[in-house]
């Protein structure tokens, strides 16, 4: 008898990424699917895509969807919740889109403890655009409006939104993964499905913040990519758990 | 121990040929099918040598475009 | 008078748009008024790229090109879009190497040209632009071949002259092969 | 109900909470705090919500989202926060989602300053944020009007899922006068099948979005828009024409800029002169041809301002070359006085006789 | 200079640095993004500094403190972005600083689409922020005409001092055509003595401001302001007159569009109409008089725009009633066609002869 | 013989400050303008001015002076030290400027690592537009938009920007203080020349907190402000330095 | 026909705005037509504050007193802002109790009232504002004290209806004042 | 040791009468002057008993006003 280990999630509708061969949004878009179809909320749910590549994840997420304005995810899902507070509200956002622009209303909601969950994928430069830099773009890597290399004496050091955020005490559950491999991929699921739970036992603001690749604006295939993340931003973006329930006060 | 069997299917139509799958099969079975190219305009990924699957799922869990299901037969039971 | 309206299209990669930033920069070597126009957007990626090259005596109107006087086709999509909106006794050119079908249209003037296998023969399969290219120049009478050349070797620039030599030699295979058509 | 005497700003929000309105995000600026203020101590009372947003750009994402939720949600703010607000109320617009915005207009440009003004005429009617579209912007001359307006405004939103703003001005807001809360006439709303709140009991999924990335997919959005504008520039278009049967001129004036301009008729009849009234109080829809139908009777047309001349345009489209149009305003939060109304109208009386 | 082939978006940036900006501060955003990106790899070239800003808000801002300092700066974006920098522009203008601000406008309203189009002609002629003050607004119609704008537009801001925005469509920053960068003619330039760079060396502190608390104070700066309009209105208008000596109909059109129409103009001869062409290159001085002007030789105005009609309110000001006013529009993205501009200005010369 | 042992400082121009009576945002700016008189910068000093209480600063710093946008000071004080790397720098900002509507501006100048000065007053409230609601305001503590007091449920605990920035690279200098009393002013004097002299030893962004009061809208007596400082605000606001230059990476 | 147009001035901490709200919401009690103006802004932070009152027998038009009909002026900074706004025959309460000038104005009607004094007899320095009302309210004759009563009853509640008796009090030794000065 | 003796003079016109330089005096000399008002309409703070001042500094470093100026006057040299 037959027993399928694997099958595409109810999470998802049937409309095939539009994103890069490679790209590993693919990969966490099905994480958060599966999650939210494994714990049985995914009629409850309303998420909220952001401007970037995956501006488009309201065409994929198999659940009410809302469309925000570039960085503004987590005040539009603050409205939402607010409205809706027996749903399940979440962000998926993209490093352009929370740690530059939109840094305000991430930090805001985190300190308000509001109660929903935070998909960042962390891919260290602009995809959408075309490469430009982003807050996250690592000290030497170009990209298209750092052509020289981004330059610590110019640009400063990049962002760790997560041992940042990590500092407030809304933020209740905080973790940092990557999808770089089956293991990985494993844990990062394991990271959001908590993140979500933390969200459904209204305990405050929980994000997940996913090391992810752009094969195309960095240049590389999907393979290099990944040997990229592994050996650049792992290193500077640590994995692991930043902040768990039991550590808020 | 019953050996586990695993039968990996693909949709084919889905596949960017970004080649992750092939890096992560333990018994390195998933390949590039050179010889054709899918409506997409890549070389989908197959497998030729299904009876060597051990049902790990590795492939489908890299995925990034939800183009593989995997299947695990049950020997006994 | 001259006034080229040129639609180029193909699947990224196959050096659609430098093609005809190239031809628009022959124009204006030879003293034309030229306008480049691309398709751009999120599209592009992966998918397919079409620009619009305007070669004229007189100032260029619009960029964009709604009637075309020649229609160069990589692919197969290319030509599905573009076919119509060639007009009456226009130049279609078509990339036989990737492009299983005939021209649906018989009031125009039609070249099919092998490029990649031309290219190929060459040793660089990356010249395939470079051959419709020469065919186009040879149809139409725009611009010489000499001209591209020397917009060509102004793009290269120094490090790269030594490609001069392929690129030239599919100019010319191309001319060839449109001259042999007709 | 018995009329109480409220201030401006919060009458608005006894307005809003008699209208079902349980949500309002916002930022503090002056002149329209108490607005807020009232907010947060009374829609607790009634199981509402008031969030003090990080900003504007964030209040107005909230309403975004709360909107699209479904929830009747407003905010407020002055100038430079509206102008902050211009993306998202571009996004909302474009979504078609209702909510309302008000603006109690202060001095500017820039920070400028905290007084009364009216210079955010163009701003509210024509260009609130990027693209084509627009807001309906109602200006109320009296609290007792604001109440009314604001009321309606939510039915309004709700009606043709657009935004509405109602405009005032620092005195407006912080004035007092007499009010009744007084239910707008009803309205056939219809349910709001769209807002994201789940899919369970539906089987379709609902998504609140302004992108279209192909244009001729946008351009039939934006047709659809203007349509809906065509709709409401019909069913929509207020005012109130004011002695205006035999005027010698008629002046032109909005909002509180109105109300002076009463004086000034009241004063000039002591001298002989007859000054009527156009007081146009949806701002979008503008009312067009009523000032073309009144160009047929007066000799001149006075926009009265509280700005350097903004209003003036609309009234010159309306007016369509028949009659000549003038300017008189104060800026900066200077109040027009009735004296210079009235010297400016004997200038151009004498000129135009 | 020999002429080089250039994309828009680049030639922007090449003239700019050659005009002597050394800084640009700006955020992503298509159909603009070549411009930063060429800033980011040639101004280190010429000991400029480019620097991605956190969001268009802060770069306006960061603008706004290096326009303060005295330098040439300026910034650019697309029509979301250009709404959130709403703020930052009203402060810009109303302290009076000079900066070049570029507005490549995409469809809209919200997110839209990315794709050309003119819907940004309220916000950019009317209301770049709350308050009353005004954009010098200038249109280039090619990427010649574009650097040559470009260069002048940073003596017009250190003129008058006053912010310059120089509006194109997604199409003009993407296409390529020949250019020369050629110097403007010579203005005389004030100095900035005004300029916060420290008060060594001189006997007074420096102030950038734009808040005046008491209302008569900012009245006058309000005045101040407008009077510098007038200036501006008298001396910087600009534009072409094209094929209007005996026209059966004036299209106007401003940009790419006005290319399109130019198509039109010669296809139209073809068939023995004659159509005349008023292209405003700044849309704010807006050309009034001319069109009032050729009012008197032409049966209609057709305004054709990359929007649902914004400039036509303008041209109906001009016109002042003298001849209708039609519209052609696409929006959203989608471009005019010679042939339905044809089918339109036929349909109106139908009605109209 | 006497010796001035204390005399306005030529930091400050003759124009008394319009604040209220007791209100520390003056002992701030002499602090401030002390500081540039005695290291001899006040001659290429430019200040940036907030949009709060504080806006007239332009009015009372002697030395050139830019007046910015609610929030923006960061951005403005980039924009001028860019343009100008020699000279001094520096913002001037309270809570609600700093902390909420301006929180991407400043956490990004931090990143950057902006050779710019930020004094950031904390009187956890609003007090130019009349005591709403700061992201600093502590819970239980009631402002007009927080009729009941600040609940940690709706709007969160109160944030700690002086701990949240220090995560950041860039900030190499990051010190809270208070001015309740004169030890406790000098030593704020102290950590405001510190700061002024990372930035001109080129070391990266530097900010000082300063723990001030607002009697007018707490509803105090000036002396029952500085009591309530000291018994709320300094237990959740611990003071000393987070940041030296010696800890930059 | 009832018209008055009253500007009520004097520093933070005098009532003067709740003088003027008084004032107003008794017009409404009596049917009248009333608004209420306040001044704003930083100034008024320690500063000075002012109102104005219109309460008309017919609907008010602007709100804002430009020719006034009443003054009430309770510090000098007050007096002598507003004292020229006040029209010929109108009616200046001056609060001498802490206005150490006479007017300057011959044309109109002045009442002296040394409004602090007797509050401070009254055993209630809040109530001078209430003492200036009631000379007003007997001056003009513009409303009666028990709508004020009424008002202040509204505007007290149950919690704070001890205080209606020195109110009242002030109210009507300030009526007295006013009729004595006939 | 010396005794150091100080001096400390009021721009009266600036005080608010925060009263915040009487909370510091450690000789507990600094008072407000009930007597009179200054154009502020404050009751200003004012020594009255200067002799006693040992030029600390306090009351100067805390008042918000810069409304104080302290000497100290040496008593050999
Ligand atoms: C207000 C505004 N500014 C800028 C943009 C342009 N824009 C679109 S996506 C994007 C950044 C995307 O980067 P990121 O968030 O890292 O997501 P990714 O594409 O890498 O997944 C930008 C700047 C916009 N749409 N709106
Ligand atoms: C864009 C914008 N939003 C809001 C305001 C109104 N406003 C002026 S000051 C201020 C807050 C002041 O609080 P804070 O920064 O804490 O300084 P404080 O007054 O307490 O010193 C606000 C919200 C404004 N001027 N501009
Ligand atoms: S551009 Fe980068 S992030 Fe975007 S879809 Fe492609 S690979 Fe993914
Ligand atoms: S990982 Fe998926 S998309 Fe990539 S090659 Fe394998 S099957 Fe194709
Ligand atoms: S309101 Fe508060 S912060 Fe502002 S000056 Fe007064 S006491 Fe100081
Ligand atoms: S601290 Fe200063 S302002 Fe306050 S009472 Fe003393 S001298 Fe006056």
């Amino acid at each position: 008898m037959a027993e399928q280990v694997f099958k595409r999630t109810k999470g998802l509708t049937e409309r095939p990424f539009h994103y890069c061969p490679g790209c590993t949004h693919g990969i966490i878009h099905r994480l958060v699917a599966e999650v939210l179809e494994e714990l049985g909320v995914l009629e409850k749910s309303v998420g909220v895509a952001p401007v970037g590549c995956s501006v488009l994840a309201y065409d994929y997420f198999n659940c009410d969807m809302h469309e925000a304005s570039h960085g503004r995810a987590p005040a539009v899902a603050t409205g939402i919740k607010r409205v809706l507070p027996d749903r399940v509200v979440f962000t998926y956002q993209g490093d352009g889109d929370l740690a530059s622009i939109g840094t305000a209303e991430i930090v805001h909601a985190a300190m308000r403890g509001e109660k929903f969950t935070t998909i960042f994928v962390n891919n260290a430069i602009y995809g959408m655009t075309g490469g430009q830099m982003a807050p996250t773009t690592l000290v030497g890597q170009k990209a298209t409006t750092a052509p020289y290399g981004r330059q610590k004496d110019h640009a400063g050091n990049p962002i760790r939104m997560s041992e940042m955020l990590s500092t407030l005490d809304g933020a209740a559950f905080i973790e940092r993964v990557s999808v770089n491999s089956p293991a990985n991929i494993r844990k990062a699921k394991k990271a959001i499905k908590k993140a979500f739970e933390v969200q459904l036992e209204g305990k405050g603001f929980s994000m997940v913040e996913v090391l992810s690749t752009c094969p195309t604006n960095w240049g590389m295939t999907p393979k290099e990519a990944i040997k990229w993340l592994e050996d650049n931003m792992i290193p500077y973006y640590p994995l692991g758990n930043f902040k768990s329930p039991e550590e808020v006060k | 121990m019953a050996k586990v069997k695993g039968k990996v299917t693909f949709k084919e139509e889905l596949c960017k040929g970004c080649e992750l799958c092939t890096t992560v099969c333990p018994v390195n079975i998933v390949k590039m099918a050179e010889d054709r190219i899918n409506v997409k305009g890549y070389h989908p990924a197959t497998v030729y040598e299904m009876e060597k699957c051990i049902a790990c799922g590795n492939c489908a869990t890299i995925c990034p475009d939800t183009v593989i299901e995997v299947e695990r037969e049950k020997e006994d039971k | 008078m001259l006034n080229e309206q040129i639609i180029m299209a193909g699947f990224g990669g196959q050096g659609v748009m430098s093609m005809g930033q190239l031809l628009a920069y022959a124009g204006m070597l030879e003293g034309k008024d030229v306008s480049w126009l691309p398709s751009y957007g999120p599209e592009m990626r992966g998918g397919t790229a079409n620009c619009s090259v305007i070669v004229s005596d007189t100032p260029v109107g619009s960029p964009i090109v709604t009637e075309a006087t020649a229609v160069i086709a990589m692919n197969r999509p290319s030509l599905d879009k573009f076919e119509p909106v060639l007009k009456t006794d226009g130049l279609l050119l078509i990339n036989s190497s990737l492009i299983d079908r005939k021209a649906n249209r018989n009031d125009v003037k039609v070249l099919e040209i092998p490029a990649n296998e031309i290219a190929n023969e060459l040793g660089s399969g990356k010249v395939a632009n470079m051959v419709v290219l020469g065919a186009y120049l040879e149809a139409s009478k725009a611009l010489k071949i000499d001209s591209v050349m020397e917009a060509l070797k102004k793009v290269f620039g120094p490090s790269k002259e030594h490609l001069l030599p392929t690129n030239k030699a599919a100019l010319e295979r191309g001319a060839e092969i449109a001259k042999n058509l007709k | 109900m018995a009329k109480v005497l409220m201030k401006g700003n919060e009458a608005i929000g006894a307005a809003a909470i008699k209208a079902g309105c349980r949500f309002f995000f916002g930022y503090p600026i002056t002149p329209q705090n108490e607005l807020p203020e009232y907010m947060s101590r009374e829609l607790p009372k009634v199981g509402g919500t008031f969030l003090q947003a990080e900003s504007e750009v964030a209040a107005i994402n909230m309403v975004y989202g709360a909107a699209g939720a479904g929830a009747r949600v407003m905010t407020s703010s002055s100038s430079p926060g509206i102008s902050l607000k211009a993306e998202g109320i571009s996004y909302i617009a474009g979504a078609e989602l209702p909510c309302l915005i008000v603006n109690i207009v202060r001095g500017g440009p820039g920070l400028g300053g905290i007084q009364p003004a009216q210079s955010d005429y163009f701003l509210a009617t024509k260009a609130a944020g990027h693209g084509d579209f627009r807001l309906v912007v109602l200006a109320p001359a009296s609290i007792q009007e604001m109440t009314d307006l604001v009321m309606e405004s939510f039915d309004i939103a709700d009606q043709y899922r657009n935004p509405v703003m109602v405009i005032g001005d620092g005195m407006l807001g912080q004035m007092m006068e007499p009010v009744e809360l007084r239910e707008p006439k009803k309205r056939d709303l219809p349910a709001k099948d769209w807002a994201t709140t789940g899919t369970a009991g539906r089987n379709y999924r609902n998504v609140i979005n302004s992108l279209a990335l192909d244009p001729a997919e946008l351009e039939k959005h934006n047709l659809k828009l203007q349509a809906k504008y065509r709709e409401i520039e019909k069913n929509e278009v207020k005012y109130e024409v004011y002695n205006c049967d035999n005027p010698d001129i008629i002046a032109v004036a909005y909002g509180t800029t109105s109300r002076i301009v009463k004086n000034v008729i009241g004063k000039c009849k002591e001298e002989g002169i007859n000054v009527g009234l156009i007081r146009p109080i949806s701002l979008w829809p503008f009312p067009y041809d009523v000032i073309n139908e009144y160009a047929d009777r007066t000799k001149a047309f006075l926009s009265v301002e509280m700005s350097t001349g903004q209003m003036i345009d609309d009234i010159k489209i309306g007016a369509n070359g028949k009659k000549p149009v003038y300017f008189y305003g104060r800026t900066g939060g200077m109040v027009p006085e009735p004296d210079g109304i009235m010297a400016e109208i004997k200038k151009i009386l004498g000129g135009a006789k």
